[in-house]
């Protein structure tokens, strides 16, 4: 049966070629052509699943290869294996995927390019399945950038909408700046051990240890890259006539400041750090952490469903994915995974915060989908591999449903808008019920499903040789997820309709049945991994194992959630608190969260600009120095020269016998001008000519 | 060094050929400059006397003074203009074409004429020229026999002149 | 039929235009369809050259397959052969190919069909000859046949600077091959005994034979081709010709005519002077980089749809050069499969660069044809009314950014995998252009495809068939080598480690 | 005997006399006049040699003896030619015959 | 004179019959009443015919000597100082310049079917001459030979040029040429007469032995010497500085003589520059002429090309192209001397026979072997122009390139060939003047020398040049429109003549082989 497994993204694949050839005779059918291929693929998923846990016992890791491309001597080869993280993720992906499909029936229902839609979601789930199935770094990375693609065709499937098209293009080209990453980590890999297939990569990974790679100036480059964030930040956020001048200063100061901490030495790395490190820009282009995390909330324009599967369940997990299958490499040395941890765990705070001002309920969304992508990289980085891949699964469910259930809400009310929501309680009950329970989950409320994989993320990182910063980190993240879910849920659901205008109603059932199943498993997916017992950390592990039970780290994770979700309910569900007596002192930090910390601004200061600038100038180099200047002006020299020689005749010579016509004429001896084509004047030159030629070479030489 | 008779005789006789081809190119009544090219023409034909080569010196007269001379008087009348001396008949292009000339001059003297003072060689006559060096029948001679085919080129060559001017001079009536 | 098949393949097309003569220019539609059929025959055999090729028989430096060697100017060693190798047979196919598909498309061509169809029939000849040539004398003779087709085709059937665009690429180009001409004599004057013979020079050590003239006779070879490919910063004519060509002629510049440069380094610079080649590996390398990025922001500016494609054409081919510079690259550790594959990757991106910007050149000319404008700002909101044509545009604009899955990817994949072996940097650069390939892409498919409809092109007709059968097999081949490229890698693979195995 | 480089410097005069007379005088005419007083500068060169060199073989005389001849054969042409223009253009001028120019 | 020296010479004196005989049958078939007798027995057909076998003769000879021993020399006045040399060289030379006229007459006998009825005789006679005297120009190896068989051109020639009597540009470029030529010729005999004085001899080869020798009375006066001579010659190939008159000559004169001009007479110079360098001045003796040529060469290519480009007439323009294309020649030429000369001190040509059996100079010579295939290529592809032109500027009575607006529709045949005769003209294969050109190249990378590499380079860097002006005829007739679309329907003998020029500038691409072997022998 596992070698069947490559049938697991044929099928969508053919249900995607299907539908794009057959799609206007297909009409509304094509819903269910995809629907049935994620069916059987689902299907074929769960055969693979038995055969791996009862019949190979889990064991070792089934790969089948073909050759796939001659590379000089040697061949290249494609294929796929499976294992235990594999069937993992083909779970998540096949329910995920056919639940939103199903889902997408209602809410798409009526859409002009509705046949298109399946095509790009089975397309989508193809290359995703194929992602996870595959065996060599190149097929994954070609997976890669192939679910970027439908990414992006989804992202801008309403193209009509210029936000909607503007906001695939940026979350395509950040994403591929990540790819860049991950592209040259291939390579290096590649180069290194001379194959592509991970096993064989593993195999070699000792050999990467060793100390190769001398950066040099890594501290300078380092402080260069602030100070040109700190001169776009002073940009974005100033104004008027100061805002060059105190741009260029904070660049300045920041980056002298930088200077002068960061140390400069050359940083010795091993190979496997650096191919590591190389990986993980890819994954954080991908999955959306500190600094590519920008495109991510625009993504919110395309479809809700798509925004559930792709940018919150799958997709951006994806990047998650690779780090973990690419483990053997990251643990080589510690470098790699100790940024893993730090840049996760600041991810996960940064976006909670930015969750917290955002109206818009998909917003919202986006960023606690950021901010627990960097629960994950934490968990990873902090050597909580299995706890690290564990939320990655119980999160893909509570936020597919967290989405599916916002775009039931969107699909009830016709606004993202939560200021003109509000009281959707009573009207949408199975929405709210299935939300409650996803936000319980994502929230880390005991006995939910979050709640089980966040701890052992806290209890990883409280156990890190690197300190308890992250741990802490972990649990302020915990505490503000905890705190805009229950915002989120308050403005939409609870107190009164804001706005009248708005006829909210509860969904059609195949909306309603794929968020109830969703809300089961956001119960349930969290009881494999049970604390001491877990099924989970059985099959998916690595290295030394999990750490003791901590009742402490418990206490803690839990206390953070339930006093976020008492904050907040004290704020937006029983206004105690108010913000108002705040403002004066803290505006400004609710004007830099609105503006995302203007990261947005400080991309389009220091990068987009400068590009747009330069491809003008170098438009205006080749056109007027290279063309015109050198090329033309070759030209036109030739074309000067030749009339040069029309001229020589005309001025110089005729110049000449003018000049001599004007000494005649001041002498007296007025006499005619011009006159050339003259035969006299030939025999002058030619006597000249001669006597010039014998002068210079009989003479003179 | 003393002067000889000779030399005397050359020295008169190219001062007045050299002084005519003077009058020839700057004078500007044609007819009177083309009277003295007769003049230079004989000049020459006295320097070829002086040079040995008599019968040079008789085809000259013959040729040029005769042939040539009368020749360009008839074409000079036949085209009868700008003879009168109000015109100008130097283009006033002589101001390049004076240091031009002079300079060509210079050349001939620097680079020929006083590199081949300098070098002796043995290429030059020994002794006095023979005593038939420049008779009709010498030439004759040579000419019949290995300087024949030239010989009948030129009569050729006079053909195709006579032929051509004919052909150009004439005037077609149509 | 093997030692006929290549001078039928070249021939025949010139065959072809010799019948059109004869046809008179008022019977337009019997004279564009035997154009078309005529086209087909060549098509039709280099597939069965392909089939038939050996992909582990002999390769360049040592032979050649389907080797024709027929003694023709004998007192100066010039001879008439032919002959293919791996790096041949794909550009022969992709020749025969396009072109076909360039008659096809220009069906609607009502201008002096005559001419245009005997021309382009032409221009076939001297395209495949140069492919096939294995004599530096025939090969140079190719070579310059293919300027006087194209002149006329971009001067005649051109846009509005039509005559200053062809006096320009003539000009442009010949610059280069009359450098070149000098070069060869240069080598012919090496060879023992005399010979224009391509196998004869690769075998004769010319570096050590030129010695100090080596690096002159290198500097003239590398401007004839540097030009066609064209490099920075030799590129300006390309913008100009292919703006200014009609469509089909932009799809032959772009898709074969700048080859025959890349060509000219893999089929000369590498086999018949490595150390020399050798020695310059670092300013070509630069010079590509510089035409991979300079190209990509250059196109990113413009304005005009053809235009932008064209200055794509000059970032693309940089890695075909970057390829061709890493294989020969001075680096302690590189083996003979890392040279190989940057072989392969340059030569694939040939390949592929041919097959997407051809079917992206048609592209243009469809929708130039309907809008009458390639002005980008003008369009906008076509996804919605002419899917098909969105779609096929899309591809091929994917194709282009090197979206793995199609074919693109492999040719840059394997042109920095080969880099990388050489020099991290240039890799990380070359990487900087592909971000800013995709940025450009992306941003004209938004411009062209997306937002809202103009409503000028309210009633733009969809793509038709003539335009869809031109385009499917481009599209096709783009799809299928994207995820099964191994029966083309398997041809250029031998020839690429046999040319690899020079620099050791 | 002179000297031949007497006969040479009156020569070169000569030579130069009439390259200066083609230079300037507008007559064609007197053009024609001035290559002959050419010819006759190269004829005293060859006549001088002939008597001065070893073995007085009479080749410069012979060659003068042609060049008289097909002087004459010039002269004739040329006048027949300077007759044709003035046919047409009504004058020999040769600074206004510049029909053709650049 | 023995009876195989009259052989030698039986081409020339065969002509010069042909001359007479024409001259006879022109003034007979005038003076009949109504040109009755001119209608049937024209003395077009009879020359066209008549030169044939002239043609044929000129092969013969050829073959013969070829067959009779390349040892064997054939020299008029003896061996030891001949006046004319027959060798393959100037047979080869020769054969060219006869062809040439061949065609020409064919062109002549279309154009000059309106302008000049009468005076055809006279004017087919001065052909015949000036053929003849191109014979002898190939064929001189001593300087009164060379001056008289010059002047016998010239004269011809300036006849020839004015022959359109009652047109005021022909009678202009007649006067021109005549008294530019008459100067330069003046210049080149000064120049003789110098190298008489200084070598005490007429003779090339004894020249030579005497310079090499340094039996001379002084080098600096040599190089005097031999400067004013190449003004005499390279006026008859227009080389700059001695091309002034070419211009405004080939505008002027009547558009077969232009061709005539710019092919035969053209070819004939070349020759006697060639032998006149070769055998009478060998490098070796220190007379530095190498430098002179390989400037003026430079300079030739250059300011021919760069002056052609603003041409509005195409016979002005073509003239210029001519002057380019002489530079290129004379690679060949300089390439041959730098290949023979440092190696043979003693002269390398004896006895004005242009080759030995001197392994330099053997079949390895690209130089001399690219000269003359070059001219026999500029034959072809120059005379395809001229027949072009004629055709053309015959029905549109303009030889302005405007008038050729067009022609592509109104004629395509003639259109398609001009293509390629300027492909050629720019040396583009798969034409003649390709091969030509390649020639010239190896010659100048076989000596190796780095004064002749940059002077190929300079040739290079000018056949772009070139391809701009003539493409530009080029565009004109396939890019502008014309006023009227009428077809324009040139007569069977011009159509013939473009089509033979045709099947040439092909034909010496592809089968190459035959005239190189041919151009070997006559070098070796």
């Amino acid at each position: 049966m596992i070698q069947l497994a490559w049938l697991i993204p044929v099928i969508p694949l053919a249900a995607f070629a299907a539908i794009i050839f057959l799609g206007p005779k297909l009409k509304g059918n094509a819903a269910y052509v995809a629907i049935a291929a994620i069916v059987s693929s689902f299907l074929v998923s769960a055969g693979i699943g038995c055969d791996w846990f009862f019949v190979h016992h889990a064991q070792t890791a089934a790969n089948f290869y073909a050759d796939w491309i001659p590379t000089g001597t040697s061949v290249l080869r494609v294929g796929f294996g499976v294992d235990s993280l594999t069937i993992m993720m083909l779970f998540v992906v096949t329910i995920v995927s056919m639940m939103v499909q199903i889902f997408s029936i209602g809410y798409m229902h009526g859409d002009p390019r509705y046949p298109r839609f399946f095509a790009y979601l089975s397309l989508f789930t193809a290359a995703m399945l194929s992602l996870v199935i595959a065996n060599t770094i190149l097929l994954m990375y070609i997976s890669w950038e192939l679910v970027g693609l439908t990414s992006y065709l989804l992202i801008g499937f309403w193209f009509e909408k210029p936000e909607a098209m503007r906001a695939a293009k940026k979350a395509f080209l950040v994403t591929r700046v990540g790819d860049i990453g991950f592209f040259l980590g291939l390579l290096l890999l590649y180069l290194n051990t001379g194959t592509v297939e991970l096993a064989g990569i593993f195999k070699q990974a000792e050999l990467l240890k060793v100390p190769q790679v001398h950066i040099p100036a890594l501290g300078i480059v380092a402080s260069i890259i602030l100070g040109i964030m700190a001169y776009g930040f002073a940009g974005a956020v100033m104004k008027g006539a100061k805002r060059l001048p105190g741009a260029i200063f904070a660049g300045l100061v920041i980056f002298g400041a930088a200077f002068i901490l960061i140390p400069h030495g050359a940083v010795q790395m091993s190979l496997a750090a650096v191919a590591s490190l190389l990986l993980f820009w890819g994954a954080v282009g991908k999955s959306a952490q500190f600094p590519l995390h920008v495109w991510l909330p625009d993504a919110m324009q395309g479809p809700t469903p798509v925004s559930a599967l792709i940018h919150a369940a799958t997709m951006v997990a994806a990047g998650v994915y690779l780090v973990a299958r690419m483990y053997p490499i990251f643990s080589v040395d510690m470098t790699a995974l100790n940024v893993v941890a730090v840049v996760g765990a600041f991810t996960a705070v940064f976006a909670a915060t930015m969750g917290i001002v955002m109206n818009d309920i998909k917003q919202v969304l986006a960023y606690s989908t950021i901010s627990q992508l960097g629960y994950m990289m934490m968990g990873l980085g902090v050597g909580g591999y299995t706890a690290g891949l564990f939320h990655l699964m119980t999160h893909a469910y509570f936020k597919a449903n967290l989405f599916l259930g916002s775009g039931s809400v969107i699909h009830g009310t016709g606004t993202q808008d939560m200021r003109q929501m509000g009281g959707l309680r009573k009207k949408m009950p199975y929405t709210f019920w299935t939300f409650v329970i996803a936000t319980a989950a994502l929230a880390g409320l005991p006995g939910f499903a979050g709640f089980f994989s966040k701890d052992e993320i806290l209890l990883a990182a409280y156990h890190w040789h690197g300190g308890k910063m992250v741990f802490y980190a972990g649990v302020i993240g915990a505490f503000l997820t905890a705190f805009y879910m229950t915002r989120l849920l308050a403005m939409t659901f609870f107190g009164e309709a804001k706005d009248k205008e708005i006829h909210a109603h509860e969904s059609s059932k195949v909306m309603v049945i794929p968020l109830m199943v969703l809300a089961t498993l956001s119960v349930l997916a969290g009881y494999i991994g049970l604390p001491g017992h877990s099924i989970f950390a059985h099959y998916i592990s690595f290295g030394a194992g999990e750490h003791e039970i901590s009742w402490t780290v418990m206490a803690m994770g839990s206390g953070a959630a339930l006093f976020g979700i008492g904050l907040a309910s004290l704020i937006w569900i029983w206004p105690v608190l108010r913000f108002a007596p705040l403002k004066p002192a803290f505006g400004w930090v609710q004007t830099l969260l609105a503006n995302k910390y203007y990261m947005d601004d400080i991309y389009d200061i220091v990068i987009i600009r400068p590009l747009m600038v330069s491809t003008k100038a170098m438009f205006a180099f080749d056109r007027w120095v290279i063309d015109y200047v050198i090329v033309n002006g070759t030209g036109w020299i030739t074309l000067q020269l030749s009339t040069l020689w029309a001229i020589f005749d005309r001025y110089v010579v005729d110049g000449i016998v003018n000049l001599v016509g004007e000494l005649a004429k001041r002498g007296g001896y007025a006499l005619r001008y011009i006159q050339t084509g003259i035969v006299q004047q030939y025999a002058l030159i030619l006597v000249v000519c001669v006597v010039l030629i014998g002068w210079y070479f009989v003479l003179l030489r | 060094m003393s002067i000889t008779g000779y030399q005397i005789a050359f020295i008169i006789v190219a001062a007045m050929t050299v002084g005519s081809a003077v009058m020839v190119v700057i004078l500007p009544n044609i007819l009177r400059s083309a009277l003295f090219l007769a003049f230079t023409f004989l000049g020459v034909a006295g320097l070829y006397v002086l040079a040995n080569a008599e019968l040079l010196a008789a085809m000259q007269v013959l040729i040029y003074v005769g042939a040539i001379t009368v020749l360009i008087m008839f074409a000079l009348v036949l085209t009868q203009q700008l003879m009168g001396a109000k015109i100008k008949q130097s283009s006033r292009g002589w101001l390049l074409a004076a240091p031009a000339a002079a300079l060509m001059f210079a050349f001939l003297v620097k680079g020929f004429i006083q590199p081949f003072n300098k070098a002796a060689s043995g290429a030059v006559a020994s002794g006095p020229a023979p005593a038939d060096a420049g008779t009709l029948v010498s030439i004759a001679r040579m000419l019949l026999q290995p300087y024949v085919l030239p010989f009948e080129l030129a009569s050729l060559i006079l053909l195709a002149a006579l032929v051509g001017a004919i052909v150009i001079a004439k005037e077609d009536k149509e | 039929m093997n030692s006929w098949i290549l001078t039928l393949i070249t021939f025949i097309p010139l065959l072809g235009a010799a019948i059109l003569i004869f046809i008179p220019k008022e019977r337009t539609l019997v004279i564009k369809w035997t154009a078309v059929i005529i086209s087909l025959i060549p098509l039709a055999l280099s597939i069965w050259l392909w089939m038939h090729y050996n992909p582990n028989g002999v390769q360049f430096p040592k032979g050649a397959q389907f080797l024709v060697d027929i003694p023709w100017v004998n007192q100066l060693g010039v001879h008439y052969t032919l002959g293919v190798d791996g790096v041949s047979v794909p550009m022969v196919f992709l020749t025969t190919l396009l072109v076909t598909l360039s008659l096809i498309y220009s069906l609607f061509i009502e201008t002096r069909p005559k001419e245009y169809f005997s021309l382009f029939l032409l221009l076939e000849t001297g395209l495949l000859g140069t492919f096939i040539a294995l004599d530096f004398f025939l090969f140079y003779v190719f070579w310059e046949l293919t300027l006087v087709p194209m002149y006329f085709l971009i001067g005649i059937w051109g846009g509005p600077r039509r005559e200053y665009a062809s006096i320009k690429f003539f000009l442009y180009t010949l610059v280069g091959s009359v450098a070149m001409l000098l070069a060869i004599l240069a080598m012919y004057f090496n060879t023992q005994p005399h010979s224009f013979s391509m196998l004869a020079m690769a075998d004769a050590g010319m570096d050590i034979r030129l010695g100090a003239s080596a690096p002159l006779v290198f500097a003239a070879l590398f401007l004839g081709f540097a030009v066609k490919v064209p490099l920075w910063p030799f590129h300006t004519w390309l913008p100009d010709a292919h703006v200014e060509a009609p469509t089909a002629g932009s799809v032959i510049l772009a898709g074969i005519m700048l080859k025959m440069g890349t060509y000219g380094f893999l089929r000369v610079l590498l086999p018949i002077l490595p150390q020399t080649s050798r020695h310059f590996w670092v300013p070509i390398a630069v010079l590509a980089l510089i035409s991979i990025i300079y190209g990509a922001l250059v196109a990113m500016a413009q304005k005009d749809l053809k235009k932008l494609i064209a200055y794509s054409s000059v970032s693309h081919m940089g890695y075909v050069i970057l390829g061709i510079a890493a294989a020969v690259g001075v680096s302690h550790a590189v083996t003979i499969d890392d040279r190989a594959m940057a072989l392969n990757g340059a030569m694939l991106q040939m390949f592929n660069h041919g097959i997407i910007t051809g079917a992206l050149f048609l592209l243009v000319g469809v929708i130039y044809e309907r809008a009458h404008t390639r002005d980008l700002d003008s369009f906008g909101g076509l996804g919605v009314r002419i899917p098909v044509f969105a779609g096929l545009f899309s591809l091929a604009c994917f194709g282009s950014l090197g979206l793995p899955g199609l074919s693109g990817f492999w040719g840059e994949l394997f042109v920095l995998r080969g880099v990388f072996a050489v020099n991290i940097l240039l890799t990380a650069l070359a990487g900087i252009g592909m971000v800013v390939t995709a940025a450009y892409l992306l941003w004209t498919i938004q411009r062209v495809l997306m937002g809202s409809l103009n409503p000028k092109y309210a009633k733009m007709p969809d793509a038709n068939a003539r335009e869809i059968v031109a385009l499917a097999p481009l599209m096709a081949i783009m799809v299928v080598f994207g995820f099964w490229p191994k029966p083309i890698v398997d041809i250029l693979n031998t020839a690429s480690v046999a040319i690899a195995r020079i620099f050791g | 005997m002179p000297p031949v480089t007497w006969y040479l410097y009156v020569s070169a005069a000569l030579f130069a006399l009439g390259l200066f007379g083609i230079m300037t005088r507008r007559n064609a005419i007197a053009m024609l006049m001035s290559i002959e007083l050419m010819l006759n500068a190269a004829n005293i060169n060859l006549v001088a040699f002939s008597g001065y060199l070893r073995g007085h073989t009479l080749v410069g005389q012979i060659f003068a003896l042609f060049v008289i001849a097909i002087a004459a054969a010039e002269s004739a042409v040329g006048l027949a030619i300077i007759i044709n223009v003035y046919r047409t253009v009504k004058h020999i001028d040769a600074d206004d015959i510049n029909l053709m120019k650049w | 004179m023995t009876k195989f020296e009259f052989i030698c010479v039986a081409p020339m004196i065969m002509l010069a019959a042909l001359g007479i005989l024409v001259l006879l049958i022109g003034t007979i078939t005038d003076r009949f009443p109504k040109g009755r007798l001119n209608h049937w027995f024209p003395p077009e057909y009879f020359s066209a015919t008549m030169i044939v076998p002239v043609l044929t003769m000129q092969g013969a000879l050829f073959w013969a000597i070829l067959h009779h021993g390349a040892e064997e020399i054939f020299c008029l006045n003896g061996a030891a100082n001949p006046l004319i040399t027959v060798d393959l060289f100037s047979i080869a030379m020769g054969f060219i310049a006869v062809a040439g006229t061949f065609v020409v007459m064919l062109m002549s006998w279309e154009y000059f079917g309106d302008h000049n009825t009468k005076n055809r005789g006279e004017y087919f006679a001065l052909l015949f001459f000036a053929t003849a005297a191109i014979l002898f120009v190939t064929a001189s190896t001593d300087l009164i030979m060379i001056y008289l068989a010059m002047e016998f051109l010239s004269i011809s020639s300036y006849v020839l040029a004015s022959y359109w009597k009652n047109d005021a540009k022909s009678s202009e470029a007649g006067l021109k040429y005549l008294i530019f030529g008459a100067t330069s010729s003046a210049i080149m005999l000064y120049g003789m007469s110098m190298l008489y004085g200084l070598t005490n001899s007429t003779n090339l080869g004894t020249i030579a032995s005497a310079l090499s020798r340094g039996e001379v009375m002084s080098l600096p006066g040599a190089l005097t010497a031999v400067i004013m001579v190449l003004v005499g010659l390279g006026f008859k190939i227009a080389l700059v500085p001695f091309h002034l008159w070419a211009p405004d000559v080939y505008e002027g004169a009547p558009t077969p003589i232009t061709a005539w001009l710019s092919v035969a007479s053209k070819a004939a110079g070349l020759a006697v520059i060639t032998r006149f360098l070769l055998v009478a001045i060998p490098m070796s003796s220190g007379v530095d002429w190498y430098t002179v040529v390989l400037i003026l060469a430079g300079v030739s290519m250059t300011l021919g090309n760069l002056a052609a480009i603003p041409q509005k007439n195409i016979k002005r323009m073509l003239a210029y192209s001519s002057i380019a294309q002489v530079g290129y020649m004379l690679i060949g030429l300089l390439a041959a001397a730098a290949t023979i000369s440092p190696n043979s001190p003693d002269s390398a040509v004896k006895m004005g026979y242009m080759a030995v059996s001197n392994q330099n100079i053997g079949t390895s010579n690209y130089g001399l072997a690219g000269l003359m295939i070059y001219a026999a290529s500029y034959l072809v592809m120059n005379l395809g122009v001229f027949a072009v032109v004629i055709g053309i500027e015959k029905r549109t009575g303009s030889s302005d390139i405007e008038s050729f607006a067009g022609m592509v529709k109104r004629a395509p045949f003639f259109a398609w060939s001009l293509v390629l005769f300027m492909l050629s003209l720019a040396g583009i294969p798969p034409t003649a003047g390709f091969i030509g050109k390649l020639y010239v190249f190896a010659g100048a990378i076989q000596s190796a020398r780095t004064d002749l590499l940059v002077l190929a380079i300079i040739a290079i860097a000018n056949s772009v040049i070139s391809i701009y002006y003539y493409f530009n005829v080029v565009r004109v007739v396939f890019m502008k429109d014309a006023e009227t679309k009428a077809p324009l329907r040139p007569s069977v003998s011009l159509t013939v003549v473009v089509s033979l020029m045709l099947i040439f500038t092909f034909g010496i691409f592809v089968a190459a082989g035959p005239l190189i072997n041919l151009v070997r022998a006559a070098i070796l």
